[in-house]
């Protein structure tokens, strides 16, 4: 029987590593006495206590810089920002302080942190509530950004995550939270960092997406069979460092490729992607690449909401683009 | 020897002038100087909690999106509101709509803004005020911005911005009151102190005593006043406002008010605090003090209070009705604003967009 | 006779826009009484006096927001920012806030600020002197971002940029600011923003470059000249919103394209154009795009900023290995 | 009726035992309490001198990088370096050599990173300690995780940021001590009030009449100490530190100094500021008046003051040396510690870079 929420798999996810290594702190805006606004730190306080489960004032710079203060003189820290578009006012902890500890020290010091932060559309909340900002982590070597799109891969990925020896920021698709369940044992197994999941496999077309966009994209892939149309689908997972080997795989089979993402199009991931294809893919590109994501646009407010996301419409007319280029 | 490493904390000074018990000693301030000129303000802030309690139930019953409820702590709003001129500048954050109704934006544009809908944000009526502020505390910079423009400018003008407890713990509000000292700006900042940030309470957020003297911090004035006495929180602001208008700087304002409502109508503060806390704190409300005090001063009826809520009701059904007449922007709604002139490859998502989703919505 | 080095063409333009426009100020650290730590501000104190050039505290937060509330008040800020590295802490000012004033409030307030800050590597300064993150900004609808590459594109786009409705960030080349220097007229007339431009047009590659990868890019195609290989070098100034136009008619052309760029490559903007390229240029390509950029590493201390950089060596290398492409 | 809005300023103490003018009154703090204490005080101080003079040298020569000069700022680094256990962490500003050197950051490693190689910041002695801060005022958050890293593991140790007069401007400073201050950190936070951040004076960044009262918006004890008297210096901290380190939580402490230098070795401060300015600040630096000190208490000659002066130089001269003979790193070094395990594709990355250029260099 399916139970364990995207939600609460995180949290069961925490409390198995808070459980482990006593390095392990959790600390933000509303984590501790409310167990976070989406209960993802639920039942934390209550079963570590609160030397180990922290409210912090709500202050976005502090929290990242108690994440690098922590993480760089021995402990764990997994620090919350409450919503992605809360994140940039931690984005210089982050930037240049996180990801390059190890590098500045050549390795005397280094930042095992978690930064995990609500991402995307499709909640229908106020303004700057619903930002899908991979594009700008993945710009930042030496951090690793995660993008899990089920329950179990909320709880592998975040287990890695806190394992991992460098930071990680976990952008937990919001839309998610609640809308999908599944068994998972809490047998404190992570899955890999750093690799592309197959989700489908199909012969006509290749669609990557991650997040939000795994299940629309698997939605889009249904709908299309039933055109006789076989795609496979490619959760990216991890959007740094890119593992783009499966991704090449299956483009040099199916020749067609559509990148699915909820961000603005422009500068977006799915760039990096269609760039990698256009370096090491082009002989196997029987049409051009195409992107069904968001708008260039301000991510509007709630009643327009749908109308912005791309969502299995939006990729199943992406991929009958690709189909029917000559 | 040694070297005692201690700072006395600064007396700050506390105002109220009508409390929740009754009986009021002394004379009026200068801003509300008889009983009479109350009545505006108590009118301002019924109202007030009329839309408040009015979008509530349009949030329960899914015509409304998630809404942060200002339910006692209407008095702020409008003090706030009574104390600045037309041409000031409000930079309010999400739970100001007291300060926003009583400035002139209209039921209608609020209703459009938490249903969803950018068209609320256009005000009809302070054209100049900035647009609500969701990033907590991020709006105090711009303020101080706006600040400068008036200076620069040479007008008798001033920006005021409210926020939150909880905003008082971020960097961006300490820089703007330490800039806005720094250059002398005609800025007044109000903390409007509601004891919680969602579910972490005042206490956690600082251990400053008060919230008033992180003002000693950027060497400016700071000064709690009852944030449940509008009559309190109208002087004040008006002397600050006005001292910033003529040159004399910002000042810090924190108003002691509750929040008597969930965070947002997604929220359920029973989960983190005590019934008691909030029981206790509806005798203060700031609502009924003012109407004991007018009615005490023979300025209000019982024929009065059944007016105005009628008025009010009648105001606020009139105003649900017009919002929920509105449909949807257009696809292309999305698209028109971002730049004054779109760029050509936006134009062809726009076009499209609008294909996509067919024109009429 | 050259004379107007790339900063003193800056501060030209500033000088000519307060003159033209009394809504114009400057504001930022060291902008006032020094002048500004490069100069781009020189005089302008002395000109135009302490209500319109400011030495703002220390603090990038506040000097973004003083930006945001000038503009959506009616002024024509314009900011600088000491130095791209430091521009995190005003990044909610700038993606929140400026880029989103007029989509907010639906065209009621508007914007027209302009953050100037100096971008990249080559003058080996001490640590985070040295950012690239075009990317970044190119991720926000709303913004415009400019990288001028020589003197008198410093001064034309920067009027624009002031001119402009809305938000313009510059991201003025470090290593120009001396190294070059130009005939330039005081005229007032400004350079369209928005556009590429062909610097040099050669049949066999192209090269697209901005910034300071422009003077090496041509600097490659004087090279690559000798050899017998005729490059055509596109300055795209412009990052976003992108002109692709000049481009893909020069890769129908060429067939062949490298993109140059100092910023890391995954998820650099030259991402962006060669995901462009997959798109709407498949056809043209005659063999895969190249980046020529620097490492998915951190920027490094002096010692190794030669190592690290992309030069005119590098974008040689990288236009040999797409001829040789068969 | 009118209220004032008005706050008083607190009175904030000024620490200092030994002034710029001789005779001093009193006895010795605890810290230091004979005249014999200060010699390790009064050598640090001389070693940081000859160094720093020696690097501005080797800069004006184009064998270093860009440097800031410590110049007359010797002080304040000794004493908070001297007032530290060796377990407590330092995190340090561009500034900070004084106090590096004191912990046991060796001058080799110094020349290294200001001559642009990373390896400067693998510190052989101060394991902990964080490296060079150059994102102004960034660092005081992290002092805070540190600090709170401290707390919950239950050790007796605590975290010292120190940072300038222009850092007290951002917002990161006052969330970091206001957050020390929520979650009662073992955390000391030394503000190097130097009076200038590169051009811009210390008026300009706030009217607040001293930065050590900034404590008061965090609840906090404030001090300001004479920072050109080590005595003093080493005094305060050595308080403010064991206060921390027994759970009574974090102090700001402003070090009043002065910049005798440019701000760095490419900047000409002429252009903004007044030679008499300077001159003056001459007379309040911080060795001479201890040297002065020493010697009226018969506990310091002539002779010792040539011995260490050539002591000084001796080793700086050989740091100087083996920094010289250094290599720069191999070109794979840029790889080699941004992640633990290189991600495949990056390796491709190093083997490229590696051929391009050669492994010898
Ligand atoms: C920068 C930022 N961080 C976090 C949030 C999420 N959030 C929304 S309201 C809130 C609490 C704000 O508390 P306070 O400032 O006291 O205002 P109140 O809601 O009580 O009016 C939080 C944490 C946000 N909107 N912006
Ligand atoms: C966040 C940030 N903004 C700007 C700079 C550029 N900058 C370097 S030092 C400096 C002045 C710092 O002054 P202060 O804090 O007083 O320290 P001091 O240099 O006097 O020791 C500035 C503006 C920077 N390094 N970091
Ligand atoms: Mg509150
Ligand atoms: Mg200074």
């Amino acid at each position: 029987m399916s139970e364990t929420t995207f939600v609460q798999a995180i949290a069961m996810a925490l409390a198995r590593e808070m459980e482990n290594d006593d390095r392990v702190v959790v600390l933000g805006e509303d984590v501790a006495r409310s167990g976070g606004v989406f209960r993802a730190t639920d039942g934390l306080l209550e079963r570590f206590g609160p030397d180990r489960v922290i409210d912090t004032p709500l202050a976005e710079t502090v929290i990242g810089g108690l994440g690098v203060g922590l993480a760089g003189d021995g402990m764990r820290p997994a620090i919350e920002i409450q919503f992605a578009g809360f994140m940039y006012s931690a984005l210089d902890q982050i930037l240049n302080h996180a990801s390059r500890m190890r590098n500045r020290t050549r390795g005397r010091l280094s930042c095992p942190m978690v930064l995990r932060t609500p991402t995307g559309g499709g909640i229908k909340p106020p303004e700057h509530h619903s930002d899908s900002p991979e594009a700008i982590l993945a710009q930042i070597p030496g951090l690793t950004t995660v993008v899990p799109s089920s329950p179990s891969k909320a709880y592998g990925l975040t287990l890695a995550a806190i394992r991992d020896p460098d930071p990680v920021v976990i952008l937990e698709p919001a839309r998610l939270y609640r809308a999908t369940r599944a068994d998972i044992t809490d047998d404190g197994v992570a899955m890999p960092l750093g690799m592309s999941f197959v989700e489908r496999e199909g012969a006509d077309v290749t669609i990557v997406a991650w997040g939000g966009m795994v299940s629309e994209s698997l939605a889009a892939a249904d709908d299309l069979a039933t055109d006789g149309i076989e795609a496979t689908v490619i959760d990216v997972a991890t959007i740094s460092p890119l593992d783009m080997q499966p991704i090449l795989e299956s483009v040099e089979r199916t020749g067609r490729c559509v990148i699915a993402h909820e961000a603005a199009r422009q500068s977006g991931f799915g760039a990096e992607i269609a760039a990698r294809l256009a370096e090491e893919g082009l002989t196997s590109l029987l049409a051009p690449v195409a992107r069904a994501t968001g708008y260039d646009t301000i991510f509007p407010l709630a009643r327009l909401e749908n109308r912005y996301m791309p969502n299995r419409g939006r990729v199943v007319a992406a991929v009958h683009r690709v189909l029917e280029y000559a | 020897m040694t070297t005692h490493v201690t700072t006395e904390t600064p007396e700050i000074p506390f105002v109220t002038h009508i409390g929740p018990d009754g009986p009021w000693a002394g004379t009026l301030p200068d801003a509300t100087p008889d009983a009479h000129s109350l009545i505006p303000l108590y009118r301002a802030m019924v109202r007030t909690r009329t839309f408040d309690a009015r979008c509530v139930a349009l949030h329960r019953t899914g015509r409304l999106g998630t809404y942060s409820s200002c339910l006692g702590q209407e008095a702020v709003g409008v003090g706030v509101a009574s104390a600045m001129l037309e041409d000031d500048v409000l930079v309010p954050s999400y739970r100001d709509q007291a300060a926003q109704l009583t400035r002139g934006v209209t039921p209608v544009e609020l209703l459009l803004y938490w249903g969803g809908d950018e068209r609320g944000s256009d005000f009809s009526g302070p054209k100049r005020d900035f647009p609500i502020c969701i990033t907590v505390g991020e709006h105090s910079v711009q303020t101080a911005g706006v600040a400068l423009g008036m200076k620069i400018r040479k007008r008798p003008e001033v920006a005021v911005c409210m926020m939150g407890d909880g905003a008082s713990s971020k960097g961006a509000f300490y820089e703007a009151i330490n800039t806005a000292g720094a250059l002398n700006l005609p800025m007044v900042m109000v903390l409007v102190n509601n004891g919680w940030a969602i579910s972490v309470p005042r206490s956690t957020q600082t251990v400053a005593p008060t919230l008033a003297q992180k003002a000693v911090a950027a060497g400016i004035p700071g000064i709690q006043v009852d944030g449940n006495d509008v009559v309190a929180v109208t002087d004040v602001c008006s002397q600050a406002i006005e001292r910033a208008r003529v040159g004399g700087g910002p000042t810090l304002i924190e108003a002691v008010t509750y929040r008597l409502s969930d965070h947002t109508t997604v929220d359920d503060a029973r989960r983190y605090r005590d019934d008691e806390e909030v029981s206790a704190q509806w005798k203060r409300e700031p609502i009924a003090r003012i109407r004991t005090f007018l009615a005490d001063q023979g300025v209000w009826t019982k024929a009065d209070e059944e007016a105005l809520r009628s008025e009010c009701s009648d105001e606020v059904d009139a105003a649900a009705e017009e919002y929920l007449a509105i449909g949807p922007q257009p696809t292309e709604a999305m698209f028109d604003f971002v730049w004054a002139e779109l760029p050509p490859d936006v134009e062809r998502q726009r076009i499209q967009a609008t294909l996509d989703w067919g024109k009429d919505v």
